[in-house]
């Protein structure tokens, strides 16, 4: 089957990555935008733009019917979803389907099973991929502080329709558990509309460490390697890198196999990510979940494999078999990614939209920027606050580092508030080049700045 | 012009400077102000033009016309739907907030994008055509999407000027769909 | 209109003068202000147009001022030599080409580049100082490069009124070294 | 030993490169311009611009004392020649020791060995490396008439002093040999000083194929792989593509074990090319010439390996080791260089300098531009017409080619004329597609379009 026309039901920088992805295999492309994006750059590469709502995104990206309907109405044949907004919503594709629209992802059942965490914990668990010590769903406080007793403290508590770190509670003490069990349930059916909650266990020293999957739908399975993420502020990525700094050929493989192991049982189809927590102390690995979508920190994972996983997202979505075996892909050097927010660091991390008056990106080999910028471009105040990720390769790690701080030092942002420099601050602290760091380190920096005493090499 | 209304008073004064200062920490781009006899401008960048969406090439790969003869199958119309007005920005609920046009009419936008119908089924007249008398709360179109029909209302009362969608056509949210003279 | 109607009286000079003062320490890049026979525009840059085409930055990555503190060693001054006056493309012979000056006197440029030597030898008086008389081939200095001299001519008969580079000093090609007035 | 600052005695897209190496790696630059490039990317980037001369390259990029004395005076501890001009000067490689300047290549010796080409033959020769079957120096024209007889019609006259396609001449008319040695005795006179000639057998159905060489000093040599650079117009290359296609394990061994025998032979030291003609009728291969310097198409090796070569040259230059073996070198799909050049090929690709109203460079995964030009950059009059290497790399030979066709057709340039269109049609061609082509290729094409026959699927 040949794709001829795809809606991409996204905006910012991964709307701009998906249409140059259609343009380089030859898809049209129409991009689906609110009224706020209706000169962003995707639109502008498009081939064609079309307004579905206004700025809010519960008009516009986040609504299914007003972008199956625009594919239809633009006589798309596929859709893709990008990340975030509606990339793990079973209805989407669902309604993809029901119109005819090939749904550039997992089927919905993969959505449905994979994106519930306990559902997916369970299936983890029986194709015997390790799983966090902790509990089925807490019905009450009682069985709460019953499961805490047993897998010893500190717990978290997470909401099982929660994500991207929201509905996550650490707790440490047994007689606090109760009240925080109430607390969170209300919150969780409040922001999910499901007050489902699970405990797990809580580790402190720990890395967040990924495995990208791909499985055509006929039974193969590839995985192209680990990213590590543990660099995170409040839960939300600021670095990841690949492959892990530090983690034995063994252990990699190890987790590499579990994640195949888990596609696998569930003839997975299109691009995933199998994520899992690294405890540094005991050097042992527990499955936490699994994404259905591309994840925005997919080029580092390019940049090691040379390959090009949202092109194969649309191969997959064609019907075609995988291209190459697990055999094939081959893994070379060490690629770093951070992203550029509009935020000030020195403000909590505020949002910091507004106009760019200047954007001059660093241009060297082995850098590559993905983006939806420009000079002049206005950050709108709807949406996040990414306005690039900016990605560099070397044959090691210390080359990667060494290239993504002139990458960073050459990056010229005017108008508005960035994380930049403070990104320069992480990768040049002594920690992180020495690999030393854990979930917790970027907080620790914050938190350090905000003391006054950074402890860093270069002050800035 | 006699010559007292060439001075400005105090009082305009203290208003413009305060007009400058109050925009000034707001985060638009330019302020025009038309007064008889007097017109402020104020703005950041270029001057305002006619259209102040069309910023230029910023070295982004922002090529107008891709290389043709490579398209495959058929071919995409490049940003149709008759580049629907952006200064429209009415929600769903205010189509009647958009602003005259030339002519003193008034634009209905699509409170929604979909395909539009201008008559209940296919056998009925239209709802509306050029000089039929409208008002506000008056149905002038159907928008569908996704099976599901919604009311387009005039919005304002009067006579229909032009329509601009035709029967069956798609249209994006915010498209005019017709001009109506009050 | 008549004579007196086109003078600014002090009242108005005061508020035009506050309104620009408030503008300048404001954001903005033009101001305009009309008024019945009488029209004001303050602004940065060129002058407001209708449509300036004024692409920006290219993003090639040409940042001003890159980031300190990670300098090796001696730092190098930045795009230093006295920020040589590009005007000037007098070739090896053709110094006296140098444009007038605002007070009519003109530039002698180095016709190469090297270290710059304002006497015969350490020992000597130099060749030109402010205030001294040359002919057009009289050497007013001597430009090294890998141990080869060369004669800087003044070019133009005249009294010299600066003397811009030190002894000893590198210079580069169209570098200006002095300034006579004819 | 730790370089400190380097002087960049180039211009152009090269220049550009070595500041980016330089910062990459802490190394401080000055940019040594003529008067025309005061205001180039290179002199806005660099530390220090140092005007060196006026536009005529004689008094400027083609003086080895103003270079030299200019990194005297700036206090540089070495100089990079980048390629052209200078670059393979003995004068400037000697002065630049005789000032305590690091000359960032290989040494004067070297250059003297290797740069003339009847003494490489030589050296090639004594270390088992296959040479075109020809001549020594011919003296005179019985001579050469009795060499031609011996290695059989047609043959080529070199100019042993000339280089890059000039000074060469083929003659398949053993009447008419004697008048055409004796022409090109007197233009080698005149172009190079010195009117030395020999004769090569010429080979008609031929691909230049040059394999990349590094070597320490320290004795350690590897290859970088092969490029294939036949499509040349008039002996200029205009597209190079790392690996060479079609050509078998065995073959690409021999070559680069060749080009390794013959660096060792003479302990090379920087990186260099060894140059081989390839006989398509006959799959034997002869060593041409070797080139002591960079090359322009190296980043297509750089793509597929991964590696630095310009840092890596500063890094032997301050004398380190190679950081890698041989067996630590790998190679993983494929690159194409598509030459950006600022010429009609309506008007005989006449050179086109001007301003440039509109430069959009394309943006995606997996290109790289190479370039030092902007929007409302005057390209000058005085030096080549190279304005931008447009490279991609794919996982294969036939995903490149998709890459350079998306990113030609995304190329927009306005002001002045450019072979990007011609370019795009060279790629698409369906001779280059299936690697069907030789070092004639591009005229044939070039004479096709005169003659309103292009042949080709795409007409532009």
């Amino acid at each position: 089957m040949k794709l001829v026309r795809a809606l991409i039901a996204n905006r910012g920088e991964i709307a701009v990555r998906i249409v140059r992805a259609c343009q380089a295999i030859g898809i049209e492309t129409v991009i689906a935008t609110s009224e706020a994006d209706r000169d962003s750059l995707a639109a502008r590469i498009a081939d064609r733009t079309f307004c579905v709502g206004p700025a809010n995104a519960l008009e516009s990206y986040l609504n299914p019917e007003r972008m199956v309907g625009a594919a239809v109405i633009t006589e798309c044949d596929c859709l893709h979803p990008g990340y975030g907004f509606l990339s793990e919503s079973p209805a989407l594709a669902k309604m993809c389907a029901e119109n005819d629209i090939v749904f550039v992802g997992p089927s919905p059942d993969h959505i449905l099973q994979m994106g519930n965490k306990i559902l997916a914990r369970k299936i983890a668990e029986e194709c015997g991929v390790p799983t966090l010590p902790g509990s089925e769903p807490v019905l009450d406080k009682e069985e709460a502080v019953g499961v805490a007793r047993k897998i010893g403290l500190p717990v978290m508590i997470k909401a099982a329709s929660g994500g991207g770190g929201r509905g996550m509670q650490i707790v440490d003490d047994i007689n606090a558990l109760a009240a925080e069990i109430e607390v969170a349930a209300s919150e969780a059916g409040a922001a999910f509309g499901d007050s489902t909650l699970y405990l797990e266990k809580y580790i402190s020293n720990a890395r967040h460490i990924e495995v990208q999957v791909l499985g055509d739908g006929h039974g193969n399975i590839v995985h192209l390697g680990e990213r590590d993420c543990s660099l995170q502020r409040r839960h939300q990525k600021m670095v990841e890198e690949a492959p892990a700094p530090g983690l034995s050929v063994d252990l990699r493989n190890r987790m590499c196999d579990a994640a195949v192991t888990l596609a696998r049982t569930v003839n997975y189809k299109s691009a995933g990510t199998v994520e899992f927590i690294f405890d540094m102390d005991s050097e042992a690995f527990y499955f936490l979940e699994m994404n259905t979508r591309i994840q925005v920190e997919h080029p580092v994972t390019e940049m090691i494999t040379g390959e090009d996983l949202v092109e194969e997202q649309f191969r997959i979505a064609a019907g075609d078999k995988l291209r190459f075996s697990q055999a094939e892909i081959s893994f070379r050097g060490h690629a770093i990614e951070c992203r550029i927010n509009a935020e000030s660091p020195e403000a909590e991390f505020l949002p910091s939209p507004g106009e760019i008056t200047d954007w001059q990106p660093p241009i060297a080999p082995y850098i590559r920027l993905d983006s939806h910028c420009f000079p002049n471009y206005k950050v709108p105040v709807n949406y996040d606050s990414m306005l690039a990720k900016l990605v560099v390769y070397g044959r090691d790690r210390h080359q990667a580092i060494q290239r993504m701080k002139h990458a960073l030092s050459q990056f010229a942002i005017d108008g508005i508030e960035t994380t930049v420099d403070f990104q320069y601050r992480l990768i040049s602290s002594s920690n992180f080049i020495n690999g030393q760091m854990n979930t917790r380190f970027v907080d620790e920096i914050v938190s350090q700045s905000e003391k006054g005493t950074s402890g860093l090499p270069i002050p800035l | 012009m006699e010559e007292d209304e060439q001075k400005i008073t105090p009082e305009q004064f203290a208003q413009i400077r305060e007009i400058v200062e109050v925009f000034n920490s707001s985060n638009f781009d330019y302020l025009t102000l038309e007064l008889a006899g007097m017109k402020l401008t104020v703005g950041t960048g270029a001057a305002p033009v006619p259209n102040p969406g069309g910023t230029a090439g910023s070295g982004l790969g922002l090529r107008p016309d891709p290389k043709t003869g490579e398209k495959p199958a058929a071919a995409v119309e490049r940003n149709t739907a008759g580049t629907p007005d952006l200064s429209q920005t009415g929600s769903e609920s205010a189509p009647a907030e958009a602003p005259e046009a030339d002519d003193g009419s008034v634009a209905v936008v699509a409170p929604t994008m979909g395909t539009f119908y201008s008559r209940p089924d296919p056998s009925s007249p239209p709802f509306a055509k050029v000089g039929t008398s409208v008002d506000a709360d008056e149905t002038v179109g159907l928008i569908e999407i996704m099976k599901v029909f919604n009311n387009v209302n005039a919005g304002i009362s009067g006579i229909v000027t032009e329509v601009c969608v035709a029967d069956g056509e798609a249209v994006e949210f915010g498209q005019v769909i017709m001009r109506i003279r009050p």
